[in-house]
């Protein structure tokens, strides 16, 4: 792969990036309730930091950076989602629900777990 | 209308303002300085010859001014011996049973990374950026980890606040036991290379004399130190506010 | 080389204290006194080698400009002896209240004595906020350890107002350290000289409000009559005989480093804290109901004393300042454990309802009266004899107010004092009520207690007596001495 | 310190004073004192109260003398309070804030000049001896202690204050002011007459004798500011044989009839002869009736003040002499001239051992007696008595008739004063009302416990640091 062809998909892949996060925080400010907002910060954030972590990996002057980076990447990916179920989860037995329900199926569980 | 408590403020306000006015004319008033001079200088310069570690900031922790991590490791000690004096009046036995399965597991697999983490913060303090302090509070983090997701008592199932005490106990004592090598030597408590112990090669692990040995021994205190902290006060949460009691599901 | 044991022996002990928890749950009285014992004769040790030839310990072998030094002079190794003594007295009630039972509470006694010795022997201005920062954290910790709702209360005030003054201290160091980039207190008192005067200003004054809240003086006093009067009995008496000591030590050693040739006017403004503190101490005194408080206003009062020992910036002022901290060490520490073993006995610690004492024990009041006659200042006992050296010195200094203060305050304090008397020997309830009332509560006789009581009060008297012969003070004018030759003491230090 | 210093020219007549009247104290104190744990006491503290008293004497330097006035004070004190533990407490603190004074006044001397000796007190710190020894030797608005204390002791230690404690305030100013100074004399002459025109009023025995004691501790006072010691201190003596004798027998008068009030007393002198004969005869060596002591001293205190004081002084001092006899006839002539056929019968409860209190008396008595009609014995304390009497004639008589006209008025109105006499300096003393009370709500606002409060104060304590440094 040529540097040229690299440093541009680097920079495609970080400028990628930095929209899903700006869409992100957009998302948490504007979204109605407490479960769109972890929603947001959560699926577009892992997104756009992976994004801008994998274009800088390409952008890394050495493999053990980007091995590095690649590793970080790999962290997010595993924390920022069990941080955000906890969390949710921890909202809805606190007794915060949803603006609009459809289905929901966690309820009887949760009661379930309640009642051991 | 209460005006009490406005005029209050404002006069407060005041002197804050009077008082920032005062200390930055001190600042001001100070001759600026073109180049590091004094000690500072001396460090920048002579650190790593004097001492073997690479990174300076450990070497002024940890040689030049050990006696003030010393001091510092030992607020960290006192702070717990009160803490878990004040929090250990009524026992507890109850712990909650933790988060969700998919937490658990999470945190399950990162569990031994972040160890791995901060063990090597630990162990490599004198060469990179990082050390005892820092190594040993990631290490507590593990723990406050364990403690949120499974619960207190599983954690205490695996770190025993006994275990904690002893490691935190034997960190300061360890500290205290290289100084007095030093003191032994004859070249001043905590003295590092003139007391003998080895500076090995610039840059590799086992070099810089006793400073990778402090570094362990202010991880041990901190990271215990911490984490016992942690537990002595989440015991207390577990049950004084245990929403699972008439909480607020429905 | 002792000088560093006296700081680490009493640190090792603490750390020890935990392992030996693990061996065994309740620890044996004897393995703690002796863990004191040798923790006390290392200090002492500190502080014959201090008193007989000044000592300096380069830690690690650095010089003094990049490491970190502790020197044991003539006003290090006094304030080392008195810190000596009332830690053991302290040490010994406790051990007589408790057994070994709280180990906590000894671990955290032991790192009390520690930083106590730490800040006594350092010759470094952050080392010494360092070794502040265990004492206070410490002293917090003691205060809030009878865990009753006054003692947590008193113990989260005196933690804010101490972190407070802290934060001054440190503020202080910071400037220092940024005007001159040193830390070492001996080069520093060289440095200042050419530090401008706005510089000059801040840092004296943060370092002098740190202090002073630390000490208990009066404008910022609100800490010391809560935490002194809800602690327990053996931290009250070590909290007021103690702790305020040695940071008196902190401040004389500082402003005479420091602001001895540069600021002068910082021993004016010393002057006056210390008069407003003796007025204000026994006005609030006079007007306690609680026995405990009255004698925590009492500790505010003698601080002024000492404060305007120091204030008058001359050796025999800091001669008297050290001479009234012995003294009053030695009173302060005798009256609070006799009133706390008193009105733990009673139940309460009201005045009005300590009556009867004289009949039921007599020991007890009549130690209690001793010390409080030294307090006052009664001409035969030590008392008198630190208030007379403080007031020739500030007549010295050519300041009468704060000299007729100390007057005016032995009228005030023995008025309190006398209150606090004639209850203890006025006849008691037992004698009006009926003979088939309850007995009273079983309290185990204090023998210990009772017998540093009665030592503290035969030692007041010797003291006094002693002060009139030429050598005893030719003895503490050679401390005073010390204390404002800064020349010898940055010579000691640098070894030029 | 040495023992020397308790024979020269003005400590003598003070030694002579404080060995009679301690050992009458001791011999009265045997029959004043019911309890035998009382009597061991009185004894002890007696004993204290004279080393302090030969410790005082016999000091060479300031601070010595101000270590043995506490030893002396404290065992006062301790008298004082076997009776009334009010009285005691003010009296001890008085004495505490005039010892405080004196050390400060020492220490002052002592950066002055380098040296604690006894001797003149350079300016600057006159005040605070002036004003020490003058809470001792109870000047006008300093006196507040006096009438207390000495009105409510018992009789012996009543005694030992008036006779000795008091002379060590004068003995101290004898000392600080060798030289002729002016303002003592005016203090001097308002306090004689302050005092004596005070000791008109009351209807308490003890009282009426307090103020008369402030009254010729002015006389005493004027001759230390006229620069003349030596008359004071054989004013001293005389003085101190005089109150000895007045108040323990006033204590007799007390102790047989239960009360010290003169209206009920009336008529008591038919009743019980020995008990207000005693009385009697020292208020007839009291009242300075010529051919006694006093008389002879009075003079030479007026005659010393010499020709530049201006002329209300020793018309003041006259008229004080004068009204001495005027009190002294208060208290002693309704003893024997009223009918107390209404006051019921005055109780009799002394035993066999009124043999010491007469002993004492006698004693006491005796050493007037024989001061006064020997006039060489005051040649002794080296005192020029070379008796002029005042220098003016006709201004003496003026004085005098003025002296005996605020008596009659006084008499007159003596009828509607309630029995505490008028209304006093003591009420400055009691603590629900008047300075006390005013200082104690000053002091409480010193705590108000809240931490923003704290966090204030400390801001503000900075601001002012960092302005003055």
């Amino acid at each position: 792969m040529s540097p040229v062809l690299r440093e541009a998909l680097a920079f495609l892949l970080m400028a990628g990036g930095a929209f899903f996060s700006f869409a992100s925080v957009i998302g948490i400010i504007r979204f109605p309730d407490v479960y769109t907002r972890i929603h947001s910060g959560t699926k577009a954030l892992t997104g756009g930091a992976t994004l801008i972590l994998l274009g800088a990996a390409l952008y890394a002057p050495s493999w053990q950076i980007a091995a590095k980076l690649f590793l970080i990447a790999g962290f997010l990916m595993a924390t920022n989602p069990i941080a955000s179920h906890a969390l949710s989860r921890a909202c809805y037995r606190h007794g915060m629900r949803p603006e609009v329900i459809f289905v929901d199926e966690y309820g009887p569980v949760a009661d379930e777990e309640a009642k051991k | 209308m209460n005006i009490r408590p406005f005029l209050f403020r404002i006069t407060a306000l005041f002197l804050c303002a009077f008082l920032g006015v005062m200390l930055f004319r001190g600042i001001a008033a100070m001759p600026p300085k073109e180049s590091v001079t004094g000690p500072a200088a001396h460090y920048l310069e002579r650190a790593s010859r004097e001492t073997g570690a690479r990174n300076v900031v450990g070497a002024i922790l940890f040689d030049y001014r050990a006696f003030d991590t010393l001091g510092e490791s030992t607020v960290i000690f006192t702070a717990v011996c009160g803490i878990s004096m004040l929090f250990s009046r009524r026992k507890f036995h109850r712990s909650s049973s933790g988060l969700s399965f998919i937490a658990k597991r999470g945190i399950g697999i990162m569990a031994p990374f972040l160890i791995m983490y901060a063990t090597v913060i630990i162990l490599f303090g004198h060469i990179s950026p990082g050390g005892g302090f820092q190594g040993g509070t990631i290490f507590a983090t593990v723990t406050v980890l364990l403690c949120v997701v499974f619960g207190s008592s599983f954690e205490s199932s695996y770190f025993p606040p006994k275990t904690k005490e002893s490691l935190e106990s034997g960190g300061a004592l360890l500290f205290c036991g290289i100084g007095l090598v030093g003191l032994a030597a004859g070249t001043g408590f905590l003295s590092n290379l003139s007391a003998g112990f080895p500076a090995g090669r610039e840059g590799s692990l086992l070099s810089a004399g006793t400073i990778p040995l402090l570094n362990i021994a202010v991880g041990m205190k901190v990271g215990a130190g911490l984490s016992a902290i942690f537990y002595s006060m989440i015991k207390m949460l577990d049950t004084t506010n245990d929403y699972r009691e008439g909480g607020p599901i429905r | 080389m002792t000088l560093v044991l006296a700081i680490v022996v009493p640190l090792v002990a603490a750390f020890l204290i935990p392992v030996f928890h693990l061996a065994r749950k309740t620890l044996p009285v004897s393995l703690i006194g002796i863990m004191g014992l040798i923790s006390l004769s290392a200090s002492m040790a500190a502080a014959y080698a201090g008193w007989f030839s000044p000592e300096v310990s380069l830690l690690g072998g650095w010089a003094p400009e990049i490491g970190i030094v502790l020197v044991a002079d003539r006003l290090s190794s006094a304030f080392l002896l008195i810190t000596g003594i009332g830690s053991g007295a302290a040490l010994a009630c406790a051990l007589e209240k408790f057994g070994g039972g709280p180990w906590r509470f000894y671990a955290i006694f032991f790192l009390l004595l520690g930083s106590m010795n730490g800040i006594l022997l350092t010759g470094d201005l952050f080392n010494l906020f360092v070794f502040y920062e265990i004492f206070s954290v410490a002293a917090y910790l003691l205060v809030a350890f009878s865990m009753s709702w006054q003692a947590l209360e008193a113990g989260l005030k005196y933690l804010v107002l101490g972190t407070i003054g802290a934060l001054f201290i440190l503020l202080g160091t910071a400037f220092t350290f940024m005007a001159t980039g040193i830390l070492n207190m001996a080069l520093l008192s060289e440095a200042l000289v050419s530090v401008p005067r706005e510089t000059l200003t801040a840092i004296s004054a943060c370092l002098v409000l740190g202090l002073t809240i630390k000490t208990g003086a009066f404008p910022v006093h609100f800490w010391l009559p809560d935490a002194h009067s809800s602690a327990q009995t053996a931290v009250s008496a070590l909290l007021s005989g103690v702790l305020v000591k040695v940071s008196i030590y902190a401040l004389m050693r500082v402003c005479f480093l420091f602001f001895l040739e540069t600021n002068g006017t910082v021993f004016l403004a010393i002057t006056v804290i210390g008069s407003l503190s003796a007025l204000g101490g026994h006005l609030m005194a006079l007007r306690q109901d609680d026995i405990k408080r009255l004698l925590a206003y009492s500790t505010v009062a003698q601080i002024g004393y000492i404060l305007i020992g120091v204030g008058c910036a001359s050796a025999a002022g800091a001669a008297a300042a050290v001479f009234h901290s012995f003294n009053h060490m030695l009173m302060k520490m005798g009256l609070f454990i006799a009133a706390g073993n008193v009105s733990d006995e009673k139940g309460t610690r009201e005045i009005c309802k300590l009556t009867g004492l004289w009949k039921e024990k007599p020991f007890w009041v009549l130690g209690f009266t001793v010390l409080s006659a030294a307090i006052v200042g009664i001409p035969p006992l030590n008392g008198f004899m630190s208030k007379w050296f403080i007031i020739l010195s500030s007549a010295g200094a050519g300041t009468v107010i704060p000299a007729l203060v100390i007057a005016a305050g032995t009228v005030i304090s023995a008025a309190y004092y006398l209150r606090v008397l004639s209850a203890f020997v006025s006849p008691g309830e037992s004698d009006q009520e009926d003979p088939f009332k309850s007995s009273p509560r079983k309290v185990r006789s204090k023998i210990v207690s009772l017998t540093i009581v009665g030592s503290f009060a035969m030692f007041c008297l010797a003291l006094g007596i002693m002060a009139f012969s030429p050598f005893s003070r030719e003895y503490f004018s050679s401390i005073g001495r010390t204390a404002v030759d800064v020349g010898a003491y940055v010579g000691l230090v640098t070894g030029r | 310190m040495s023992l020397s210093n308790l024979f020269d020219g003005i400590n003598a007549p003070f030694l002579a004073a404080g060995l009679v009247l301690y050992i009458s104290a001791v011999i009265s104190g045997e029959w004043y004192f019911k309890a035998p744990g009382e009597r061991v006491r009185f004894r002890v503290l007696v004993a204290a109260a004279s080393a302090g008293s030969i410790g005082i004497l016999s000091s060479g330097n300031w601070l010595l003398f101000v270590f043995f006035l506490e030893i002396l004070t404290l065992s006062l004190w301790s008298m004082i309070s076997m009776k009334e533990p009010r009285a005691a407490l003010v009296y001890l603190l008085s004495q505490l804030a005039a010892a405080g004074l004196i050390l400060v006044g020492t220490a002052g001397v002592y950066a002055h000049t380098g040296s604690l000796a006894i001797g003149p007190v350079p300016e600057p710190w006159r005040v605070f001896f002036m004003a020490g020894f003058g809470i001792k030797a109870a000047f006008p608005l300093l006196h507040f202690w006096l009438p207390e204390a000495h009105g409510k002791a018992p009789s012996p230690a009543s005694a030992l204050l008036s006779g000795f404690a008091v002379k060590t305030g004068i003995l101290g100013l004898i000392r600080a002011f060798p030289e002729p100074f002016a303002p003592l004399v005016l203090i001097g002459t308002v306090m004689a007459f302050f005092g004596a025109f005070m000791a008109v009023f009351p209807r308490d025995i003890k009282r009426v004798l307090a103020y008369s004691t402030m009254s010729h501790l002015g006389f005493m006072t004027a001759a230390v500011g006229a620069g003349s010691g030596e008359i004071a201190a054989a004013y001293a003596f005389s003085h101190a044989m005089i109150k000895g004798n007045l108040f323990i027998s006033a204590g007799i008068v007390e102790k047989t009839f239960g009360t010290r009030d003169i209206f009920a007393l009336r008529g008591s002198g038919r009743l019980h002869f020995a008990a207000v004969a005693a009385l009697t005869a020292g208020a007839f060596f009291a009242a300075g009736l010529p051919g006694t002591a006093s008389y002879l001293l009075k003079n030479s205190v007026i005659s010393s003040l010499g020709h530049t004081a201006p002329w209300w002084q020793p018309f003041m001092l006259t008229a004080a002499g004068m009204m001495a006899a005027g009190y002294l006839l208060n208290i002693t002539a309704p003893l024997f001239f009223r009918d107390n056929s209404k006051n019921g019968t005055p109780k009799h409860e002394e035993g066999g051992n009124i043999i010491f209190a007469v002993l004492s008396v006698t004693i006491l008595l005796l050493v007037i007696a024989a001061d006064s009609f020997f006039p060489s014995i005051l040649h002794a304390f080296r005192v020029d008595t070379g008796f002029t009497p005042a220098s003016d004639k006709l201004e003496a008589f003026i004085a005098s008739a003025a002296a005996g006209l605020i008596i009659l008025l006084a008499r007159l109105r003596l009828k509607g004063i309630p029995e505490q006499g008028l209304p006093d300096i003591k009420i400055c003393l009691s603590m629900d009302e008047g300075p006390l009370y005013a200082f104690n709500r000053v002091s409480g606002c010193c705590h108000p416990g809240r931490l923003n409060t704290f966090v204030f104060v400390a801001l503000v304590f900075l601001v002012l640091l960092m302005l003055t440094l």
